[in-house]
């Protein structure tokens, strides 16, 4: 079933066509992988498709629901999730205060909140920072927190936007781990924006490469990254294999 | 302002755009340049003035007396000028170091006070109380400044208040003691009405006018031209850039501070023969000088002056359209009216 | 670079949000307070009350701006309704004050969710949405000077009443039954207060102030959110302005909507610690009569001080001065400043 | 920013323990000025001693001391033992709550009678506390209408209410201008958007149509942030009104006298009613040519009595100031407790009401008779008279009793 479905979403910031007549879907249960240079619109896209931005055209369909330009947390409660790429904690709260207030949002009790929450710290490995004040952790500690925030609301898809950025290559591996039990165990339908293209590798079942606001092309993995026109796109820019 | 989180690192790839939509969070400085700013300046020149000639129309109809709006015009503008006088070293401020300083006013009073000295011990024109005040003025601001206000940069905006409000406290209540309560006076040798239009006005008046102008020129040169200004609105538009840049932003906080005090100094010493000195004179002008700055765009000096006019002839005229009501009312409707549909002021830039 | 390092202790873990203790913490307050005006002499009784509505008014200022991170500086709005709006029932009405409290916290909530809808809708932030926020206090204030409806700039006097009735709120004078009915609605702010941080609404009160994007993308509704938070504070800080009232027995468009009255909101706050619960409270119980103590120290100074005696002004320079200095160094306030210190003891770490 | 904690708490500290030492019983201060007991008995005098009345709020503060001085000089209250008088002051600060605590610490400290305030709103606050503790309190200055209209027992006040100031201010007018032969007829008014001004044109309008004129254009302000009127003086002129009636305060009334210089209507009179500018002694040096004629109708210290005169005198050698309306009333208050004292021979607080309410005491205001209190605790003979800015002094020009010189009338601005 088609679980998430972007039709020709354009927008632009005086006169810049930051995203253009994108369209893609997504099937559930499956993991689409968004690619592309800096400055090729993905994080706007996100914003487009989790409703931080309205979009100038185009729809957004969420299990069939057009969810098109609707506030963020209609949007969220629809069951779509996202992170951040520059981490948004609750700065004056502890870790799993942070996830507590997201099982609230997405309506657990204030006195079920807090043991649930525990799990979900639990599970992105944060245990240790538990009742840290979020605003102090590290880069990795923060990525997780926006993961573990994403998924105490409980969605049918994620929106990740380079959750593995900063973290080194050992911090790397439990993390993508954790990423495929979500799609295995809990059947949770995954969008991210990556630039560690083994990542991308390892987890799409299928790639979207942006350049220019526009979609380049799509398709499988080892199809994509062989397209003349994506190394082409990505030349000079930053290696096709390594992260940064 | 939102309690402090994490400090944000460097631009993300492509997601400035959220906050970038967002015009409360832009920090407009003196015209930041750009063709496109010009042609949206006079474009926005031409609705106002539009809108004024609207208003002049109202009024006279209203108040069925054309000398009665002509003398209403006259004065608004006139006193516009001192209000921009005044704003105009408050929207330097509140443009650099992003404070919002109530104690203003209380250094205007300390300029008042100088020229009553002036005029009184040693018998001098008004005016020349410039050349004291305006340097006293400076080195006052630089001192308060580095002694008091460089300690709060990074505490959250309402410490900031509270501190130029006791600094306010402070001042007035000092020159209560220095002073005693008893109202001054200082006249200018010479001062009559003069006829415009129809409508009279002293020619004191016209001179803090005038200079008004010619401030608010000296000002826009000193920000546009000279190496300081450069300095200045490039940490107005973003500190931690100059920093990276090499500039010492501790010494231009300083500075501009510095300058906007001093220009409350010479707008203390031209409206010195326009009211009556006391402690607390300097208070009156407060409050209209933040609608002005608002109005104008913070850290826009001839945005400043502008947007005094506009408050001047909205007090004016608002008179007319609203009897027995207090003119203040009007002027807080436009106040927020301009709140809400362009935060950034009338002439600031949407960067 | 220590920035790692300044991160490694800042993510000390925070003591777990303890609101029973906070809530039996009130509970000791107000037990030990109770006695208070049978020992206090009438004057300081009278400061004490003082304190209390101070109190009240910057518990109410700091849930929308402390709590709710958004910057009020016309809190004298919601201060003013509830004053205005009770003592117009009482006088032209009849109607017991007590009810008039409850009427003007919901004219207060209400005009204040208005004025916030309003400067929110418009994206207003920082020292823009304060400056709304005044500029909204001063209409108010404008537009009753003017208005034949509440007796133009005239304002009210409370009629007195030949017998003491606590259906009509008043006593004879100095009656310790008003320390105690501030007191108790001290008590009750603070409760709400505490019990409003901790539920759902209060935790997403401050999640949307440290991230409103992050709190909107996990389904908070932040429009709402900050409404019920700004609704909830201007209720509060009206009951400031009803008791106020009844216990000084005057009102008029300056007493109520006046800056100075938004500047007395901000101030408890600041000194006791923004965004604590207790921080409105410690702030209040020190400026409340730190006035008084600037002006007696001056009325009888030590003898070296001999000649600043009868110098008008000198109490209000040695209270700016004072109220300076404290900002400066404490600038988390009192209450902030000794919890950070207890936190930091608490994670083994000595300050630097 | 760790290492600011320190000295923080060092200046947290006294802060804190002086905060506290504030609210607990009052220790040495209170017990030792001790009021009724021994031979001190103390008068609480509230002013507004800082802020922007400062200058009126020092004037009655040390016009009432003076008096306190004069009664000691004199051998103290005979009936007491010649017991001293002390006066304890307080600075109300203008606010209503500063006001009301600082009464009730008088109160609490001993005093027998209050005197203030100049502030109406400040005035209503310590009338109620005077009242509800059942302590005398005699207002000097304060204008409201209101203030004894609550039923009060046991606030007096000397000065005249706005309403006789209103309408003795419309009656000299008519009366002054028909023996000049030059009746007004129209009169605009330009006032204060206050209580004291509305109150004041009120009644001025009542009587002035009642004698036959005609108040035409009536504009408002607002005295705290007004900075030029010559729009309304210049509707003034358009009105075609023949007299200009100003009721307001200081800083307002100069704007008003230069904006009529520099406008030049033509009028027969700029005419303050109890305005707080025209018939002070700085008005003339201040406004210079623009002050001549102007008129006011006001409450007024009465310069043709000796005892008046001296009593000026020893203010300016004092204070090295010229003494104000305000200061005498302050006197007179002290005085009219100091008298109470004397007869009722007691210092307790419902006799001493009692002896006040019977008060027969000349006066050294310009008033119809001596002081003494109507049923409601109005001053019954306090009348204004008229005054007017002549060679750059402010003289008492009508009723003839209080005339230093006849009135000049037309005066047209710039006379």
């Amino acid at each position: 079933m088609t679980l998430l479905e972007v039709e020709s979403v354009s927008k632009s910031f005086r006169g810049l066509r930051a995203v253009d007549d994108v369209s893609f879907t997504v099937e559930e249960g499956s993991i689409l992988g968004i690619i592309g240079p800096n400055g090729a619109g993905k994080t706007t896209l996100f914003n487009l498709v989790a409703g931080a931005l309205p979009p100038d055209t185009g729809s957004v369909r969420l299990a069939g629901t057009d969810v098109t330009g609707a506030k963020p947390h209609r949007i969220s409660h629809a069951g779509m999730a996202r992170t951040f790429q520059l981490m948004k904690p609750f700065g004056s709260l502890s870790v799993l205060e942070n996830v507590a207030v997201a099982r609230m949002a997405a309506g657990a009790s204030r006195r079920r909140a807090p043991a649930e929450a525990a799990d979900v710290v639990d599970r992105v490995g944060l245990t240790r920072w538990r009742d840290a004040r979020s605003e102090g952790l590290p880069t990795a500690g923060l990525k997780r927190l926006e993961l573990a925030r994403a998924l105490a609301s409980r969605p049918r898809v994620l929106l990740l936007d380079e959750v593995l950025a900063g973290l080194v290559p050992a911090e790397r591996t439990p993390v993508m781990e954790l990423l495929e039990t979500l799609r295995r165990d809990d059947g949770i339908t995954l969008v991210f924006v990556e630039h560690i293209m083994a990542a991308v590798m390892r987890l799409s079942d299928s790639v979207l490469v942006l350049d220019q606001g526009r979609v380049l092309t799509s398709g499988e993995p080892h199809q994509v990254t062989q397209d003349p026109r994506v190394i082409e796109a990505y030349l000079g820019e930053e290696p096709t294999v390594a992260g940064p | 302002m939102t309690r402090p989180t994490t400090a944000h690192g460097a631009p993300a790839e492509d997601g400035g755009a959220v906050t970038a939509a967002d015009p409360a969070t832009d920090t407009p400085v003196a015209a930041t340049g750009g063709r496109a700013w010009w042609r949206g300046a006079v474009g926005r020149t031409a609705l106002v003035l539009l809108l004024a000639v609207l208003a002049v129309a109202l009024a006279y109809w209203r108040s069925g007396s054309g000398v009665v709006v002509s003398q209403a015009v006259v004065t608004g503008i006139l006193i516009g000028g001192v209000y921009g006088l005044v704003a105009m070293g408050l929207t330097l401020i509140f443009g650099v170091l992003d404070i919002v300083n109530f104690a203003h006013g209380a250094f205007l009073a300390v300029a008042l006070y100088v020229t009553v000295e002036m005029t009184g011990r040693f018998g001098v024109h008004p005016y020349l109380a410039l050349l004291v005040a305006v340097p006293v003025m400076f080195l006052l601001g630089a001192a308060v400044q580095r002694g008091i206000l460089s300690f709060s940069i990074g505490q959250p905006l309402e410490n900031q208040l509270l501190i130029t409000l006791g600094l306010a406290l402070l001042i007035d209540n000092l020159l209560l003691l220095v002073f005693g309560p008893n109202p001054r006076s200082v006249a200018l040798p010479g001062d009559s009405g003069v006829e415009i239009l129809g409508a009279v006005a002293t020619v004191s008046r016209l001179l803090a006018f005038g200079v008004a102008l010619v401030l608010a020129a000296l000002l826009y040169l000193l920000l546009q031209r000279t190496r300081l200004g450069t300095a200045i609105r490039a940490v107005a538009a973003n500190d931690t850039g100059a920093q990276l840049v090499g500039i010492d932003t501790r010494r231009i906080y300083m500075l501009t501070f510095a300058i906007g005090t001093a220009c409350a100094g010479a707008a203390g010493v031209l409206v010195s023969p326009l009211v009556t000195i006391e402690p607390t004179t300097g208070e009156l002008f407060n409050i209209i000088a933040f609608v002005v700055v608002v109005l104008g765009g913070m850290g826009n000096v001839v945005g400043a002056l502008v947007g005094g006019l506009l408050i001047g002839l909205t007090e004016q005229l608002g008179a007319l359209y609203l009897p027995g009501q207090s003119p203040l009312l009007a002027v807080f409707v436009v106040f927020v009216l301009v709140l809400f549909l362009r935060p950034q002021g009338l002439f600031g830039s949407k960067a | 670079m220590t920035a790692t390092a300044e991160r490694e202790a800042a993510a000390a873990p925070l003591p777990r949000p303890a609101w029973g203790r906070h809530l039996v913490a009130v509970a000791v307050l107000a037990v030990v307070l109770v006695p208070l005006p049978l020992v206090l002499p009438a004057a300081q009784q009278s400061v004490a009350v003082r304190v209390l509505v101070f109190a009240i008014l910057a518990i109410g200022w700091n849930v929308m701006s402390g709590f709710g991170g958004m910057f009020s500086f016309g809190h004298a709005a919601y201060f003013g309704l509830g004053a205005y709006v009770s003592v117009w029932l009482l006088v032209e009405r009849g109607i017991s004050p007590w009810i008039g409290m409850l009427v003007g916290m919901v004219v207060a909530g209400a005009f204040a969710a208005l004025i916030g809808f309003l400067a929110l809708r418009y994206r207003l932030k920082g020292a823009y949405f304060a400056l709304a926020t005044f500029a909204f206090a001063e209409m108010l204030r404008l537009i009753a000077i003017n208005s034949d409806l509440v007796n133009r700039a005239v304002g009210y006097n409370v009629p007195l009443r030949s017998e003491p009735s606590w259906a009509y709120m008043q006593f004879e004078p100095g009656s310790a039954n008003y320390f105690w009915i501030a007191l108790a609605l001290t008590v009750v702010a603070l409760v709400v207060t505490i019990l409003f941080l901790r539920s759902r609404q209060g935790r997403f009160t401050v999640a949307v102030r440290d991230d409103e994007d992050a709190a909107a993308a996990l389904g908070i509704p932040v429009m709402r959110t900050k409404l019920i938070t700004i609704a909830l504070s201007g209720a509060i800080t009206s009951v400031a302005g009803t008791f106020y009232v009844q216990y000084y027995f005057f009102v008029d468009p300056d007493v109520a909507f006046g800056n100075s009255v938004s500047i007395q909101a901000i101030l408890p706050a600041v000194i006791g610690g923004v965004a604590t619960i207790w921080g409105p409270v410690i702030g209040a119980a020190v400026l409340g009569p730190l006035n008084d103590v600037t002006a007696t120290v001056l009325r009888n100074p030590p003898p070296a001080l001999d000649f600043l005696q009868g110098r008008a002004g000198l109490d209000v320079v040695l209270y700016a001065l004072l109220l300076i200095l404290i900002v400066l160094l404490l600038p988390q306030g009192v209450y902030g400043a000794i919890r950070d210190r207890v936190q930091r003891r608490r994670a083994g770490r000595r300050p630097a | 920013m760790r290492k600011r904690w320190t000295p923080a708490l060092a200046v947290a500290l006294p802060v804190v323990l002086a905060a506290c030492g504030g609210s607990a019983p009052p220790g040495a201060t209170g017990s030792d000025e001790g009021g009724g007991t021994g031979d001190t008995i103390v008068i609480g005098s509230l002013h507004p001693l800082s802020g922007a009345a400062a200058a009126d709020g020092q004037q009655m503060d040390n016009g009432a001391q003076l008096a306190v001085d004069a009664i000691n000089e004199a051998g103290g209250i005979e009936s007491l033992g010649g017991a001293q008088l002390e006066l304890a002051s307080a600075d109300t600060q203008g606010a209503p709550e500063v006001g009301q605590s600082e009464a009730q610490r008088l109160i609490q400290e001993g005093a027998v009678a209050l005197v203030g305030t100049y502030q109406s709103a400040v005035s209503q606050n310590v009338a109620a506390t005077a009242e509800r503790n059942q302590v005398p309190f005699v207002i000097d200055v304060s204008s409201a209408d209101e203030i004894l209209q609550q039923g009060y027992t046991y606030t007096f006040r000397l000065q005249p209410s706005a309403e006789v100031l209103g309408q003795r201010g419309a009656e000299y007018l008519a009366q002054v201008s028909e023996a000049a032969g030059a009746p007004a007829q129209t009169v605009a008014v330009l006032h204060e958007q206050g209580p004291f001004g509305t109150a004041i044109t009120e009644s001025f309008r009542a009587q002035a149509e009642q004698l036959g004129m005609t108040v035409g254009e009536v504009i408002t302000y607002d005295a705290a942030n007004v900075s030029d009127f010559t729009t309304q003086i210049t509707t003034v002129q358009e009105s075609g009104a023949d007299v200009l009636m100003v009721a307001g305060y200081y800083r307002d009334g100069v704007l008003v006298a230069n904006a009529v210089q520099t406008v030049g209507p033509e009028l027969d009179a700029v005419y303050g009613v109890a305005n707080g500018a025209f018939d002070t002694p700085q008005f003339p040096g201040e406004v210079g040519a623009a002050g001549e004629g102007v008129f006011d109708a006001n409450y007024r210290l009465d310069i043709t009595n000796p005892e008046t005169q001296e009593l000026a005198e020893l203010y300016e050698q004092t204070h090295g100031d010229q003494m104000r309306t305000a200061a005498v009333l302050s006197h007179e208050a002290v005085r009219v407790v100091a008298d109470a004292l004397e007869r009722a021979g007691d210092t307790d607080p419902a006799a001493l009401r009692d002896a006040i309410a019977e008060t027969q005491l000349e006066s050294l205001m310009a008033q119809s008779g001596p002081i003494a209190f109507t049923e409601t605790g109005e001053n019954e003979n306090a009348t204004p008279i008229l005054m007017q800015v002549l060679d750059g002094n402010v003289r008492q020009v009508y009723p003839e009793e209080y005339a230093e010189t006849p009135p000049v009338y037309p005066a047209p601005p710039g006379l």
